[in-house]
């Protein structure tokens, strides 16, 4: 009985609304991250469904339960506050074992319960240090580690991992995803790693200044944003203005104002958008990855010859920047030995996969 | 707002604030208001109307010279109190612990005894005038306290207390990497101090604040006893009420209390601009270990010279009881020292009851303080309700008016059955005076409780409570042991002072609970200065031992929740 | 008290018709009211209560028990608090036993209340600074520019003893003028000689014994005590001119709850043998005239009593004294720095 | 004169040692990163820098000086709390110029040096709001404003981009390493974020439980960890123990333990560690991105046929595990469309490139 719906929701704190329109439903057992850039209300969000803020307009439901105005500690949710809000005056152990406390759980369970917890997120040997004593990030895991214990029926984590290094986090998230599952925790889960968004969740909204842009799936987000924002926020993408010449049974034969010329590409038909949204300026998108590239000379549909502008060294891949007269395309490519062919200046053939590229509506203002 | 849990919550915690606030202050301030709106049987402004445009103009003086003493008062308690917190809080030495409680001792002075033993110390025939003047072979005494000069420095000297104390408490709640955060943006060690520690500090300076001004317009024996006939609104209303002008004394009070309640209503405001809730993420007590090893022992000398300073009238009297009457009397210097004081003090069977006594009243008074203060002050500073500053100023009145003022209200409103008093007379028995002390400190805790919740970031209560835990077990658990220090330096004080109270004990004391101060006043009258040093040194001693005790017993949570 | 036990066991079969005890309201402290407190308890074997505390906080406190009274007998007072407890109705009439050795002027004309001492107001000096001779001997002496900055005054509205002398430094013409203006010049001049008032009577004896100052005016048994009693320095002179002498009094307050155990504490206070203790311990001048063996500094002191209608000063001295507060009192004296 | 050298530093609180025999060299104007897993002692090693914490032992020079007893306040060194350290009686505006006050800059000067400031962050429009009445992102941002506004001399950056989506903190980096460029500012940064760290640093010291294992170039650390822990921290690496079979001129022969079976491979010989390491354990490394993976049979040396286990979806990439009896071996390659044909339970074929391996010394306990 813990899934969630929020109806209408508005918040505003005096003249700012933090959150507007806001329309939620999240399963049972759901795994929901929300997503969006700093400030764009994602903690209010949660803030509301744990009970702090109250919203100013709209409905909050557990189940069919309307809990709107339902205080915090009725709700069973368990929070990890974006700023810790460890309690200062108690050891580890005791800011871990308060929830157990006030639970009436047993001395020996509590004990157990509690050790065990530590253990998850690698604090055991901390437990009877004050919290002030520990670093960043151990102070994080204790957060998580509070709200993790208590196995709520919902669990709330504005970035409980931000602070933990790629390791940790790693671990962290399979344990936070073994416990979602074991005990069909519906989880609500805020992130800047779009990495971890798209890999862990079960679904995603993707938030812009108070507004919900799209709620889908990892893949529905990331292959198919709703429009340009989405698709800008999660990872990298190529987005040129782009007008639509002809519509075929199968494809759609595209414009790209490339200067004085134009670079015409073909496009799969299934992405074209709503009519709605035909109104609006569109544009053509396609994620770098999906571009492929050659320092031979190659032929094909949507191959462009363009010369490599920039060459970005990411670990295991690269990031590369072709140029085509006007117009830059970002291409990923694998760093495996071959890679370092790739040289500024040299020429370079890419290939755009007609079935990779998406035709979607421009909402945001500016086109930075 | 719609109706909630929350909102209920806050009206269920209003509710007995409320109740206590009317029955016991507002309902008693109305009599003096309404007593001040008569003239002969008739209602009238007129008193008003006689204090604003009296010829010789001796009210709109003394109103001034309250204000003006009032005002110097905060400044100069302010520049004892808050450096001495800093050195205390923040520098470890050897003795410090000592040293910090030694500091609050001149609240402990008996008032009357205390301000004697400043004149036999620092008057023209003084002490260390004296010494000072046989010493370098002088003509005359370099100096000599008395008049405004004389009010100031005994109303600093008690007074700063207030200050030391919430600061005190305040400091520790301060996150470190505040000023680490300064000191790494370039700021000097003064301008760190006055740039971010001294605004963050804001909450408890102004509590602090708020009581000394409203205790040095309300003050009494320092400038009925130094300043001769230095006028002030709070000795206009003794002489007047002496002279028999009763609604001439309630006029006069009612306009002190306005300007009191002027002044809270700025604070307020100047407080309210900004926020001090130390919000940052996740918990950053890091202790800087910053020092400068020449800066802190000089800081620490001063400290300590301070205290000792500060300690000078309790030697004094100390010393005055240790002199047999009548062998100090036009002597320079006392010459013969023996117990004959405490021997004739001990022979009395019934020296102990005033004690017992006053230790009842005041733990029965400073218990009623403890729950009534963190209540009202969690309501106040965390909880939304229409009508904050009604009763914040509620809260804060029984500071404004002078204790004899309180004491005349109090007879007014129970020298008759009250549905407040359950049907009871209470003038006369026993439960008026806890009760008198209790009202007269509400504003004690209360203050020195809000300046640490000021601090105190919201989000560690929601943790609490989206765990799980009730409201009240969030209270208990999380708050209340955060805010201790806060809450401890109120009750601290409050005891303290009831144990000393002296203006509305006289008035309201009973045979059954008849309280050390009255005691000592009494052997005052009898011209037993000796003994009255006596008894002050038994006062003392038992003050300083609740004190050494509290530290001993709550210092160590305290202590605990401010690492 | 803590003899209640002991007491109130014995109590029941001695004296039936008294009540249990007697609570009394006095200014005359612990070492007065300990020593009459112990000798009727033994006497009546009924407890005495006893509350010590000035007189202006006692007619407070009976004013503010009308409702609920608690004190039986109040015990000293100047008489002018008497009045005014009787003119509002807090006082029982009550004539004593021995009504007769009372003589006019020491007892309410409706036994509201009667005399038990009488304290003449005197000029006081420290005799480490003044010898005999160079004392002033009278009122207007004072008044003398080789006294300036020398006296030492108590600050007079809270006192009764100087709001009484300067009453009557008013009333010397007033009585005959009906104007006040010319006491009011006298204490002007007063003023300009005074070098401070202190803030109350300890000070003052700290003041002038430490030579300070040299001159204060004050009440006359409380310079001896302290002269006798405590060493200080100092000796009194009763004005040549006259001076006034207030009546200390005894009453019983209406309502009280043990109305017979008042009368008897009322009637012991002042027998014979009570009125030589007051004078020989206490420095307490009797008010009866039937008492022999007085001491010396009694018996061979003159005393001039001004003649003074008490109604009048009753009247009068809150406006007299508001004046002097607001007008005469110099403005720089209260600004010593 | 930014140059920064810490000398046998170490740092005990109580009984814990959070630094310990530290020897650092920062060159002046270099962009230095710490990395290591949380509790490891980066921000106490910066707070030694930064004037806040004295070392217990050891020396801190900037330039030829020696600091280690200077108090902040004269080192002209700006820093970015973990917890951010923001004035709360102050709004965003105010926070930012405190250190342009304090430096007695002119009022214009000021507005214009802080609006600027703001700008880059992206706050421009909060200048007057409390900072308690922003979102954990927005706080993020207005501490990395105040240290930048003050171009100090030096800047030290701990974890300051934690918080804030991937579009901004690309924004942000760029904001930064231009500052650090523009001034010249010698740069210690604290992240997380390995790409992150790889991308920007000049240079990166690898930190485990209060010790320093490597300093190096990004390359230097990705490509030639100095041992097991930096491989294993650094991105995700295969590590296998390992003994060297036979030295050639040009490639060692090495012996996995396969279960009852042996693995051989064979690797360049340019990594056989240093004569002092030889002692310890030694262990393979490759990363799973040099690991070639292909669904059609393929032949060559170190080429290895298992069947896939996991299949990853990550964005732009894939991560795959295989294993070949009791070995697994974690393979990463691109999200290019034909990815899609590796499925859980299918052969592959994998190669490990021999110069992509490496032989390295066993340094941590345990070898998860
Ligand atoms: N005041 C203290 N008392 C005792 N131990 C402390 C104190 N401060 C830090 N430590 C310990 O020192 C170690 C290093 O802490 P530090 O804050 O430098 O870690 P860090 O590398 O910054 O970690 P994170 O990435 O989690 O912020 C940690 O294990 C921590 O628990
Ligand atoms: N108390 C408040 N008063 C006014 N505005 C507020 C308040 N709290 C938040 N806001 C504003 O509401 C917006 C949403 O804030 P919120 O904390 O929900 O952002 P967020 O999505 O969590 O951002 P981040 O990722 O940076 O934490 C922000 O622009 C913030 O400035
Ligand atoms: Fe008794
Ligand atoms: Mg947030
Ligand atoms: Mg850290």
């Amino acid at each position: 009985m813990a899934s969630i719906s929020m109806d209408e929701v508005q918040k505003a704190f005096g003249k700012v609304i933090a959150v507007d329109h806001l329309n939620l439903d999240i399963q049972d057992g759901e795994f929901f991250t929300f997503l969006g850039p700093s400030g764009c209300g994602k903690t209010t969000t949660l803030r509301m469904i744990a009970g702090f803020y109250y919203p100013t307009k709209g409905v909050v439901r557990f189940g069919e339960k309307d809990m709107t105005r339902v205080p915090p500690e009725k709700r069973n949710t368990g929070m990890v506050f974006q700023n810790y809000a460890l309690f200062p005056h108690m050891t580890v152990f005791e800011n871990v074992a308060f929830g157990l406390r006030v639970r009436k759980v047993s001395k020996a369970e509590l004990k157990e319960r509690v050790r065990d917890v530590l253990q998850k997120v690698r604090l055991d040997p901390y437990a009877e240090r004050q919290v002030s004593q520990l670093s960043g990030g151990q102070q994080q895991r204790v957060a998580l580690a509070r709200a993790l214990v208590i196995e709520p029926e919902i669990l709330l984590l504005d970035e409980p991992l931000s602070n933990l290094d790629a390791k940790l986090r790693d671990e962290m998230r399979s344990e936070i995803l073994r416990l979602q599952k074991e005990y069909n925790i519906t989880t609500i889960y805020v992130t800047h790693d779009q990495a971890e968004a798209l890999s862990m969740s079960d679904r995603i909204a993707v938030f812009n200044v108070g507004v919900c842009h799209q709620i889908g799936t990892p893949s529905d987000i990331y292959n198919e944003p709703a429009n340009d924002f989405v698709a800008r926020f999660i990872g990298d993408i190529n987005l040129w203005p782009v007008t639509i010449q002809h519509v075929q049974q199968d494809f759609l034969l595209v414009h790209i104002q490339n200067g004085e010329d134009i670079t015409e590409l073909t496009v799969k038909n299934t992405t074209l958008p709503d009519e709605g949204d035909q109104e609006k300026k569109l544009a053509l998108s396609i994620r770098p990855e999906s571009i492929t590239v050659s320092s031979q000379e190659r032929d094909g549909v949507n191959m462009i010859k363009g010369t490599i502008e920039e060459v970005h060294f990411f670990g295991s891949t690269i990031h590369l920047v072709v140029r085509d007269g006007e117009l830059t395309y970002k291409v990923n490519t694998l760093n495996n030995g071959g890679a370092t062919s790739f040289q500024v200046g040299s020429d370079a053939w890419i290939e755009l996969p007609s079935e990779q590229m998406r035709v979607i509506p421009i909402v945001s203002g500016d086109s930075s | 707002m719609m109706k909630n849990r929350d909102t209920r919550l806050t009206i269920f915690l209003l509710i007995p604030v409320l109740l206590v606030l009317v029955a016991y202050v507002l309902y008693p301030s109305l009599r003096t208001l309404i007593e001040s709106l008569h003239k002969d049987g008739v209602w009238t402004f007129s008193h008003y109307s006689d204090f604003f445009t009296q010829e010789s103009k001796t009210n709109l003086e003394a109103l001034w010279n309250s204000v003006y003493i009032s005002l110097l008062s905060v400044l100069f308690s302010a520049l004892i109190g808050i450096p001495l917190a800093f050195i205390f809080n923040r520098y470890d030495f050897p003795g410090r612990s000592f040293f910090a409680s030694a500091a609050i001792m001149p609240i402990v002075l008996p008032s009357l005894v205390g301000v004697m033993a400043f004149m036999f110390l620092y008057g023209e025939t003084g002490l260390i005038p004296n010494a000072i003047k046989d010493l370098f072979g002088l003509d005359d005494v370099p100096f000599k306290i008395g008049g405004v000069s004389g009010i100031l420095i005994v109303h600093a000297y008690t007074m700063y207390v207030y200050f030391y104390m919430t600061v005190s408490s305040a400091i520790h709640k301060i996150d470190p990497s505040l000023e680490e955060a300064a000191y790494n943006l370039g700021a000097s060690r003064f301008k760190v101090f006055w740039r971010v520690t001294f605004p963050l500090l804001t909450p408890a300076i102004v509590a602090a604040s708020l009581l000394v001004f409203m205790i040095s317009m309300a003050s009494f024996s320092a400038p009925f006893l130094l300043a001769g006939g230095y006028r002030v609104l709070s000795l206009q209303i003794y002489f007047s009420k002496i002279n028999g002008d009763m609604e001439v004394a309630a006029t006069q009070s009612v306009i002190l209390s306005i300007v009191s309640i002027s002044f809270l209503l700025f604070m307020r405001w100047y407080q309210n601009r900004k926020d001090y809730r130390m919000a940052s993420k996740g918990i950053g007590a890091h202790r800087s270990e910053v020092s400068n090893p020449i800066m802190k022992w000089s800081l620490v000398v001063t400290g300590i010279i301070g205290v000792i300073i500060l300690l000078l009238p309790h030697l004094t009297i100390l010393l005055l009881s240790l002199v047999p009457d009548g062998t100090w009397t036009w002597q320079t210097y006392p010459t013969v020292f023996n117990g004959e004081n405490y021997r004739l003090l001990f022979e009395d069977p019934n020296v102990f009851k005033p004690l017992k006594n006053s230790l009842i009243l005041s733990v029965v008074a400073t218990a009623g303080n403890f729950v009534f203060g963190v209540i009202a002050s969690y309501v106040l500073v965390k909880r939304k309700f229409v009508g904050k500053s009604f009763v914040d100023i509620l809260v804060m009145i029984p500071w404004a008016l002078p204790a004899t003022v309180i004491g005349m209200n109090l007879i007014f409103a129970f020298n008759e059955p009250t549905i407040f008093s359950f049907g009871q007379i209470l003038v006369g028995t026993f439960w008026i005076l806890p009760l008198a002390y209790f009202i007269r400190h509400i504003p004690l805790v209360v203050r020195s409780t809000n300046a640490v919740l000021e601090q105190l970031d919201d989000s560690i209560e929601e943790a609490s409570r989206s765990l799980g835990a009730k409201w009240f077990y969030t209270f208990r658990k999380v708050i209340l042991p955060l805010i201790m220090p806060g809450v401890l330096a109120g009750t601290l004080l409050s005891f303290v002072e009831s144990v000393g109270e002296f203006p509305t004990s006289v008035l309201l004391y009973t045979l059954s609970n008849r309280p050390i101060s009255i005691e000592i006043m009494n052997q005052l009258r009898m011209f037993n200065m000796g003994q009255a040093a006596a008894y002050g040194m038994i006062q003392i001693a038992l003050i300083a031992l609740v004190l050494f005790i509290s530290h001993k017993f709550f210092g160590v949570k305290a202590e605990k929740s401010l690492s | 008290n803590s003899e209640k036990e002991v007491v109130t066991e014995t109590a029941k079969e001695e004296k039936p018709t008294l009540e249990e005890k007697v609570v009394v309201y006095s200014p005359h402290g612990k070492d007065i009211l300990s020593k009459f407190e112990q000798q009727f308890e033994e006497k009546y074997q009924i407890d005495v209560e006893w509350l010590d505390m000035g007189s202006q906080e006692i007619l407070d406190r009976i004013r503010s028990e009308k409702n609920n009274p608690q004190a039986d007998v109040w015990w000293g007072a100047p008489s002018v608090n008497f009045d005014q407890a009787k003119d509002e109705g807090l006082l029982k009439p009550y004539a004593p036993s021995y009504s007769s050795s009372l003589a006019e002027g020491f007892h309410d004309p409706e036994w509201h209340w009667s005399g038990t001492s009488q304290t003449p107001e005197v000029i006081m000096y420290n005799t480490k600074e003044l010898s005999k001779e160079e004392a002033p001997k009278d009122w207007d002496e004072l008044l003398d520019s080789k006294w300036k900055d020398e006296i030492i005054i108590r600050y007079p509205l809270a006192s009764g003893t100087m709001r009484t002398i300067f009453s009557a430094m008013i009333y010397r013409d007033f009585k005959d003028s009906n104007d006040p203006a010319a006491g009011y010049d006298w204490l002007t001049k007063l003023d300009a000689n005074t070098k401070e008032y202190a803030a109350n009577p300890e000070m003052m004896y700290n003041k002038v014994a430490k030579g300070e100052g040299a001159l204060s005016v004050w009440a006359m048994p409380d310079v001896v005590m302290l002269k006798e009693n405590k060493n200080y320095p100092f000796e009194f002179i009763i004005p040549e001119s006259g001076t006034p002498v207030l009546t200390e009094g005894i009453a019983i307050v209406n309502d009280s709850p043990h109305p017979k155990a008042a009368e008897a504490f009322y009637e012991f206070v002042n027998t014979p043998e009570a009125a030589k203790i007051l004078a020989e311990e206490f420095y307490r001048i009797p008010t009866r005239d039937d008492i022999d063996g007085l001491p010396a500094w009694i018996t061979e002191t003159e005393i001039k009593a001004m003649d003074i209608d008490w109604k009048v000063f009753q009247e009068n001295s809150d406006t007299w004294m508001k004046h002097w507060d607001e007008n005469i009192k110099s403005g720089e004296k209260e600004i010593k720095e």
